[in-house]
C-alpha cells in the first residue's frame, strides 16, 4: 500500500516540476562531477577496468599439465577448438588443443571440463587483429606453463593402482576402514585386481601404505562436475591390438597377456599369448579416446550413473552418447 | 574604434596596394590606350569601391567571429552535457578535446557526397543553401557592441534590425519544408511538415513578446533597445516575456525538448535523413549558429546586451550573457525528454500564446504607468 | 495528407534490435500497424536439437542480451525438471540472488532505452552507469560481462567469490540511494508525464487475452507474477510484493518496473541473509530420460517457458522456447491504434523489446 | 465460474496450494464427461500441472470449455513437435485464478497436418500458431493471419521437421 500512495503522490506534478526539478537534478550531477569527484568514464586506453579473477578471456594452456585428452574439443559448443599434433623437444609427440577465437563463445566449458586444470582462461581480452587468420591461436600461441591457477578445482586424493606392479596380495582390502576395496577377477588372465568404490572411499591413504608392492599411490584427481561416460569393455571382440592403450591420455588402460591363448606357429614355436585391455577406472576421465581408437567396436561409452547396471551389448545398435553422430 | 573603422582601414590599405600595383608598376609599361592601368588604379581607391570592400570585410569578420563562437559553443555543449551525463565528453583531440569539432568537421568534409537517385535534385541542392544563407544573414544585424556591428560609412546599421532578424529567421521553415519534400522520403516529409507547423506556431508568441519590447522602447533598432535598458534590463519587468521568448527560441532553433522535426527516435534524422557529408554538416553547424543567434537576440532584447561594468569590454559582456543563455539551453536539453507533435502545438497555442499576450499587457501597463 | 505506410525498421532507431513495425498513418495518427519479425532468427531450436545438454547452456545465454542469466537459469531448471535432479539449497539461493541482480540490470537497461527513445539521453547514461555496478557483480560472480553462462544443470558454476556478499549489499545500498535521483528525471518532469500518461493503453482483459505477461501485464492492473503464483527455486521463502499498477499505460509500465527494482533489492538482501552454507553444485548428468518437462520463470520481460522433450540420449529431442516478447509484440497493434507516430517509440519502448529472444 | 483474483486480497501460499489441488482433481473428474471419448487421457502430472491428450477434432471444444468454465485465460505456449511418425501439438494453458497449468497434447497425422485454430479464443495464440506453421508446417484452420512469421514468405521448407537436416560444415 505504501508504494501505491507513493505512486499517487508521483502522479501529481507541481508547477516547479515542469522543468525545474529535472534541471536541478542535472545541475547537482554536473556540480558533483566537476567539483566533488570525477566523471564515471574509464579512459580506456589509458586506464582499464579491474577484472575479476574469474574473467573469461583468452585461454592459456599449460603444456606440462595437459594430457591431451581432447575433452575441451569435444565439449565446445561452437566447435572452435581442435587438437594439433606437436613434436615438442621436451615432451615428445603430444596433442594439444588450439582455439579459433573468431568462433569462440568464451563460455568457459573447456576450462571447466579440463581434468588437469591445464586449460585456463585469463583476463586478456584484446584479441582483435587485422586478419582473419590472426584469430586462430595454435596451441603454441596459447602455451604458458607458468600461469598460476587462480581458482583451482577441488581435488581429491584417490588411491591409484599401478596394475603392472600389483600382485594381488589383497593387503589393501584388509586395511581399508570403509571396505571400499574389493578384489575382482580379470577375465581370462587368471589374475585379480583391487577395485575401489570411489563413492565410499574416504581418501585415507591406508591402502597405499599397506601395499607391499607400492602399487597404490595416492594421487590427486580433480573433481569435474560433469558426468562423463566410462568405457564398457566387451572382451569377446577384443583383439589385443593395444590401440586403446596407446590412445589413453590418463594411463587407465593396461595390456595384460591372457595365458592359454598361445598358438603354435608353422615352425613349431609358440606365439606370444594374446593380450587384452584392462581398465583401472578410478583414474578414467571419460574422454572416450579409447572408444574412438578401437576399430573392433569393443568399447562402448556408458554414463557413470548407468555403468554398474550396463552390460556390453553383443550386437551394437546406434551409439548412444559420448560421440558426435 | 569600431568595426567599420577597422574594416575601412584594412580595405583602404588593400586598395592602396592595388592602386600601387596598377598605377605604380603597370603604369610604367607603355600603354597604347592611354592611362588604362592608372584608371583602374585610381578607380580602385575611389570611395565606392573602398566602401564596398569594407562591407565585404565586415561580413567576413562577423562570420569568422560567429564561427569561432559556434565552435566554442559546441565544445561547451558537449562538455557540459557530458558532465550532466556523468561522462567526459571530447577528450583526446586538442587540449581537453577542444579541437574535436574541427576533427568532426574535417571528417564530414572528406566524406563522399551522395545524391540519392530519386530526390528532386533542385530542391535537394538549394535547400541547404537557403538554410545556411538565411541563418548567416541573421548575424549581419546582431551587434556585439555599439562598435562591433555592421554599419555603412555613415555609422548607420540596417534600419529595423530586429524586424530584419526575425524576418530572416522565418525563412528557415521554408527551406526545411523544401528539403523534406524534395528528399522523397516519408520520414523527411513528416519531419518537414512538423518543422513548418512548429515554427509557424511559435513565431507568433515569440513576436508578441518581442512586440512588448518594441512597445517599451519605441524603436526597431538593437542599439536603441540596449540603450533603453540602461536602468533596468527588460528581463526583470518582463520576466514572463523572457521565459516565453526562450521557450519559443528553443523551438525555433529545434533543440530538445522541441526537436521534433529531427526526432531521431521516430524519424531517424528527421528532415536531414537523406543528406550526407558536408551538406549534413552544414545543417548541423547551422543549427548551432541559429542557437547562437537566438541567444544573442535574447541577450539584446532582455538581458541588457553589452551593458555591464566597464572593467570588461562590451563585446565580452555580450558573449558572457549569450553563453549563459546557451547554458540554460544545454541544461534544458540535458533534463527534458522530447515533446510530441500535437503537444508542442498545444503548448504553443494554448499556453505560450496567452502568456505572450499577458506579457504584452504587462508591458502596456508598465508603459502606461511610465515606469520605464 | 493521405494515409501511408511507414516502415519503422528493420534499420531504425526505434527498434531495439532488428524488427520491422509497419505503421499506416493518417497524418500523424496510426490507423493500422503490422509488426514483422524474423530478422534475427538464428534457428536456436534447431541448434538445441543438435547439441548435448551441456553444450546448450552457453547458447541459451544468447537468447537475450538484456537478461541472459534468466534464460540460462530457465534452461538449467527445465532440464533439472526433466532429469529429476535436486540441486543444493545454496545453489537455489545463489540463483535467486543472481536472477534479481540480472533483473535490476535488465530493467535499468530498459529505462535507459526508454529514456533515449523519448530523447532524454541523460537518463540513458545514468541508467547505464548504475547498470554497470550490477554487471560488475555478475562479472565477479561468473566471469563474463554479458553472457554469464553461470547456471549449470545441477547448480551453479562456482560459489560466491570472497567478499561478494558485502559487495552485493553495498551495490544494493548504493542503488537504493540513487533511485530517487533517477526518478527525479522522470517522475517530476511534466514532459515525461505528457509523453507517457494515457499512452498505449491495454486493458486488463485485453492484456490477459493477448497473452501479455510480465511488467506489461502487471501495469494493466493484474497482480500476476510467476515468482509468486507458481514459485520456483526458493521464491516461496522470500517475502516480496508483486508490483502492479492501475493505469494500464506507459506510465504504469514505467512505475511497475521502477518498483520492481526496489523489490529486487529486497529480494537480494533476503537471499543473501537466508543463504545456507554448503555445496553449490551436483554433477551434471550426461543423458536425459525419455519424457517431457516444463520450466516456467518470471523473466524481466514476462513469462519465460521452456518445454523440453528428451529421448534418452544426451541431446534433447525438442526444446521449445516461449519468449514473452514474442507474444507481447503480437499485441502491438491493439496498443498502437489511435495514437501518434511519436507515441510509437514510447509504446514500443515501454514493453522492453529484445529481439534475441523473440526471433530465437 | 472462477472469480478473478482481486489485486488487494493476497492469498497465502498454503491456501493457494489447497485451492490448486482441489481444482486439479475437479478438472480431472469433470473434463472426460464434457468432452467424451475424444479426451484420450487426463492425469495430474504434479502440483499445478495437468496433462491431457485429445483428438484434434475436439481441441477447439476443449479449449472453449477450459476458457469459459474453468478460468484458463492465458495460453502460454503452443509447441509443435515432430514425433517422427506424427506431429504433436502441445498447448500449455494457464489458469491465472487457479494457479494451474494444463498441458494438452494433440496428435496430428503427418499426411494431413491440419488443426483448428484457437486464436479466436486467445489472441495470444495467433503468433504461436503462425510459428508452428512456419517451423513445422501444421496448418491452422480458421486462423486470421495464416502466414510464415520468422522465415521469409517464399521459404520452401519447414526447418524443425526431423527430416530437415542441418548443413554439415
Amino acid at each position: 500500500m505504501d508504494e501505491q500512495t507513493c505512486d499517487k503522490k508521483r502522479e501529481k506534478v507541481s508547477f516547479t516540476g515542469l522543468v525545474m526539478k529535472p534541471i536541478w537534478a542535472t545541475i547537482v550531477q554536473t556540480a558533483r562531477d566537476s567539483f566533488g569527484g570525477r566523471p564515471n568514464t574509464v579512459l580506456y586506453p589509458r586506464e582499464r577496468l579491474v577484472l575479476p579473477d574469474r574473467y573469461r578471456g583468452k585461454h592459456v594452456l599449460s603444456f606440462k599439465r595437459c594430457i591431451g585428452c581432447g575433452q575441451c574439443v569435444e565439449i565446445c559448443p561452437n566447435e572452435c577448438m581442435w587438437m594439433k599434433r606437436i613434436d615438442d623437444p621436451v615432451l615428445g609427440k603430444i596433442e594439444r588443443p588450439g582455439v579459433d577465437y573468431s568462433r569462440c563463445l568464451f563460455c568457459g566449458l573447456c576450462a571447466e571440463i579440463c581434468p588437469t586444470d591445464a586449460l585456463l582462461m585469463t583476463s586478456e581480452y584484446e584479441l582483435s587483429t587485422s586478419e582473419r587468420d590472426g584469430m586462430r591461436y595454435e596451441p603454441e600461441a596459447l602455451r604458458n606453463d607458468e600461469y598460476p591457477v587462480k581458482e583451482p578445482k577441488e581435488s581429491l586424493l584417490i588411491p591409484v593402482l599401478g596394475l603392472d606392479k600389483c600382485k594381488g596380495k589383497e593387503a589393501c582390502v584388509k586395511v581399508c576402514p570403509v571396505k571400499c576395496i574389493k578384489m575382482v577377477d580379470i577375465d581370462r588372465t587368471g589374475k585379480r585386481k583391487p577395485e575401489i568404490d570411489l563413492s565410499i572411499c574416504i581418501h585415507c591413504g591406508k591402502c597405499a601404505e599397506a601395499c607391499p608392492e607400492k602399487a597404490f599411490g595416492m594421487q590427486p584427481k580433480l573433481v569435474v562436475m560433469f558426468e562423463r561416460p566410462l568405457p564398457l569393455f566387451n572382451l569377446d571382440k577384443c583383439t589385443g591390438c593395444g590401440a586403446c592403450f596407446r590412445a589413453c591420455p590418463a594411463d587407465v588402460i593396461y595390456m595384460m597377456e591372457m595365458p592359454g591363448t598361445e598358438k603354435k606357429k608353422a615352425d613349431g614355436t609358440m606365439t606370444k599369448p594374446k593380450k587384452r585391455a584392462v581398465f583401472v577406472l578410478e583414474k578414467c576421465i571419460g574422454c572416450g579416446r579409447c572408444e574412438r581408437a578401437c576399430r573392433f567396436e569393443t568399447l562402448e561409452m556408458v554414463p557413470e550413473s548407468q555403468y554398474k547396471s550396463a552390460k556390453p551389448s553383443v550386437a551394437k545398435g546406434p551409439k548412444k552418447g559420448g560421440k558426435k553422430k | 574604434m569600431n568595426l567599420w573603422d577597422v574594416s575601412y582601414a584594412i580595405s583602404k590599405f588593400l586598395m592602396d596596394i592595388v592602386n600601387f600595383i596598377f598605377s605604380g608598376i603597370l603604369g610604367l609599361i607603355p600603354d597604347p590606350v592611354g592611362s588604362f592601368f592608372e584608371g583602374i588604379g585610381s578607380w580602385s581607391v575611389s570611395a565606392g569601391v573602398v566602401n564596398f570592400i569594407t562591407m565585404l570585410l565586415e561580413a567576413l569578420i562577423i562570420i569568422i567571429v560567429a564561427l569561432l563562437n559556434v565552435i566554442i559553443l559546441i565544445w561547451i555543449e558537449r562538455k557540459i552535457l557530458a558532465r550532466i551525463m556523468d561522462s567526459r565528453g571530447p577528450f583526446y583531440v586538442g587540449p581537453i578535446g577542444f579541437f574535436q569539432n574541427i576533427a568532426d568537421g574535417a571528417k564530414l568534409f572528406v566524406k563522399q557526397i551522395i545524391i540519392p537517385r530519386k530526390v528532386d535534385k533542385f530542391g535537394y541542392q538549394i535547400a541547404p543553401l537557403i538554410f545556411v544563407g538565411s541563418s548567416f544573414l541573421i548575424l549581419s544585424v546582431i551587434p556585439l557592441s555599439p562598435g562591433f556591428a555592421v554599419t555603412d560609412s555613415n555609422g548607420l546599421t540596417i534600419p529595423g534590425g530586429i524586424l530584419f532578424a526575425f524576418a530572416v529567421f522565418a525563412i528557415a521553415p521554408f527551406s526545411i519544408l523544401v528539403a523534406g519534400w524534395s528528399e522523397n522520403n516519408k520520414y523527411t516529409l513528416i519531419g518537414g511538415m512538423r518543422s513548418a507547423a512548429q515554427m509557424m506556431s511559435y513565431e507568433i508568441p515569440m513576436l508578441l513578446t518581442v512586440a512588448s519590447v518594441f512597445l517599451l522602447v519605441g524603436s526597431f533598432e538593437f542599439s536603441d533597445v540596449v540603450s533603453a535598458q540602461q536602468n533596468i534590463w527588460f528581463g526583470i519587468p518582463l520576466f514572463l516575456g523572457l521565459i516565453v521568448f526562450i521557450a519559443c527560441m528553443i523551438a525555433e532553433v529545434e533543440r530538445i525538448p522541441f526537436d521534433l522535426p529531427e526526432a531521431e527516435a521516430e524519424l531517424v534524422e528527421g528532415w536531414t535523413t537523406e543528406y550526407c557529408g558536408m551538406r549534413f554538416g552544414f545543417f548541423m553547424f547551422t543549427e548551432y549558429m541559429r542557437g547562437y543567434a537566438g541567444c544573442g537576440i535574447a541577450t539584446l532584447l532582455f538581458l541588457g546586451g553589452w551593458l555591464g561594468p566597464d572593467f570588461i569590454p562590451d563585446e565580452i559582456w555580450f558573449l558572457i550573457k549569450a553563453y549563459i543563455v546557451f547554458l540554460v539551453f544545454i541544461f534544458i536539453r540535458g533534463a527534458l525528454p522530447r515533446i510530441r507533435t500535437d503537444q508542442i502545438l498545444d503548448l504553443g497555442w494554448k499556453r505560450l500564446l496567452p502568456l505572450a499576450v499577458l506579457n504584452l499587457l504587462i508591458a502596456v501597463a508598465i508603459k502606461a504607468a511610465g515606469w520605464i | 495528407m493521405a494515409e501511408m505506410w511507414i516502415n519503422m525498421g528493420p534499420q531504425h532507431p526505434m527498434t531495439h534490435g532488428l524488427w520491422n513495425l509497419r505503421v499506416k498513418v493518417d497524418g500523424e495518427v496510426i490507423v493500422d500497424a503490422m509488426p514483422e519479425i524474423g530478422y534475427l532468427h538464428r534457428g536456436m531450436e534447431k541448434i538445441f536439437e543438435n547439441k548435448t545438454y551441456t553444450q546448450i547452456g552457453p547458447i541459451t545465454d544468447r537468447l537475450c542480451y538484456g537478461s541472459s542469466f534468466t534464460w540460462n537459469h530457465l534452461y538449467c531448471m527445465t532440464v533439472e525438471n526433466l532429469m529429476d535432479l535436486e540441486i543444493p539449497e545454496r545453489a537455489k539461493y545463489i540463483r535467486v540472488a543472481a536472477i534479481e541482480i540480472q533483473r535490476i540490470a535488465s530493467h535499468l537497461m530498459w529505462i535507459a532505452a526508454f529514456a533515449a527513445d523519448l530523447g532524454l539521453l541523460t537518463g540513458f547514461l545514468w541508467a547505464m552507469r548504475d547498470r554497470e555496478i550490477f554487471i560488475d557483480l555478475l562479472q565477479a560472480l561468473s566471469g563474463s560481462r554479458l553472457t554469464y553462462n553461470y547456471a549449470r544443470i545441477g547448480g551453479v558454476t562456482a560459489d560466491f567469490p570472497p567478499d561478494f556478499e558485502r559487495d552485493c549489499i553495498r551495490a544494493v545500498d548504493y542503488f537504493e540511494k540513487k533511485m530517487p535521483e533517477h526518478e527525479s528525471l522522470y517522475d517530476s518532469s511534466k514532459i515525461f508525464h505528457m509523453r507517457t500518461r494515457g499512452i498505449g493503453v491495454l486493458s486488463r482483459e485485453d492484456a490477459i487475452n493477448l497473452g501479455v505477461t510480465g511488467p506489461t501485464l502487471r501495469a494493466s492492473n493484474a497482480k500476476l507474477d510467476v515468482r509468486k503464483d507458481r514459485p520456483y527455486e526458493v521464491y516461496d521463502e522470500i517475502d516480496f510484493e508483486v508490483q502492479c499498477h492501475t493505469d494500464c499505460d506507459c506510465w504504469g509500465r514505467y512505475r511497475v518496473r521502477m518498483n520492481e527494482m526496489r523489490e529486487s533489492c529486497k529480494i537480494i538482501r533476503q537471499a543473501i541473509a537466508k543463504m545456507p552454507k554448503g555445496p553449490v553444485r551436483v554433477k551434471t548428468p550426461l543423458i536425459g530420460p525419455a519424457r517431457d518437462a516444463i520450466g516456467v520463470v518470471e523473466d524481466p520481460r514476462g513469462e519465460g517457458i521452456m518445454y523440453v522433450i528428451g529421448d534418452g540420449t544426451d541431446r534433447p529431442y525438442r526444446l521449445k522456447v516461449r519468449s514473452p516478447l514474442f507474444v507481447i509484440l503480437s499485441a502491438a497493434k491493439p496498443m498502437l491504434l489511435g495514437y501518434k507516430v511519436a507515441d510509437v517509440v514510447a509504446i514500443m519502448g515501454s514493453i522492453d523489446v529484445c529481439m534475441g529472444e523473440t526471433d530465437k | 465460474m472462477q472469480s478473478t483474483p482481486s489485486t488487494d486480497a493476497p492469498i497465502s501460499r498454503k491456501e493457494m496450494s489447497l485451492l490448486v489441488s482441489g481444482f486439479e482433481k475437479r478438472l480431472e473428474r469433470e473434463l472426460p464427461g464434457k468432452i467424451g471419448p475424444d479426451l484420450m487421457e487426463i492425469s495430474i502430472k504434479k502440483e499445478g500441472l495437468l496433462a491431457a491428450v485429445v483428438e484434434r477434432n475436439s481441441i477447439l471444444k476443449l479449449c472453449r470449455i477450459l476458457r469459459d468454465n474453468y478460468g484458463f485465460d492465458h495460453l502460454s505456449l503452443v509447441s509443435a513437435v515432430d514425433m517422427r511418425s506424427r506431429f504433436e501439438l502441445v498447448y500449455h494453458i494457464t489458469s491465472y485464478p487457479n494457479y494451474c497449468m494444463i498441458e494438452i497434447k494433440v496428435p496430428v497425422p503427418k499426411d494431413d497436418p491440419k488443426v483448428q485454430s484457437v486464436s479466436n479464443l486467445w489472441g495470444g495464440a495467433n503468433w504461436h500458431e503462425r510459428e508452428a506453421y512456419d517451423m513445422m508446417g501444421i496448418v491452422f484452420e480458421g486462423h486470421p493471419d495464416h502466414r510464415r512469421i520468422l522465415l521469409p514468405q517464399d521459404f520452401k521448407y519447414f526447418p524443425l521437421r526431423k527430416d530437415f537436416r542441418m548443413e554439415e560444415d
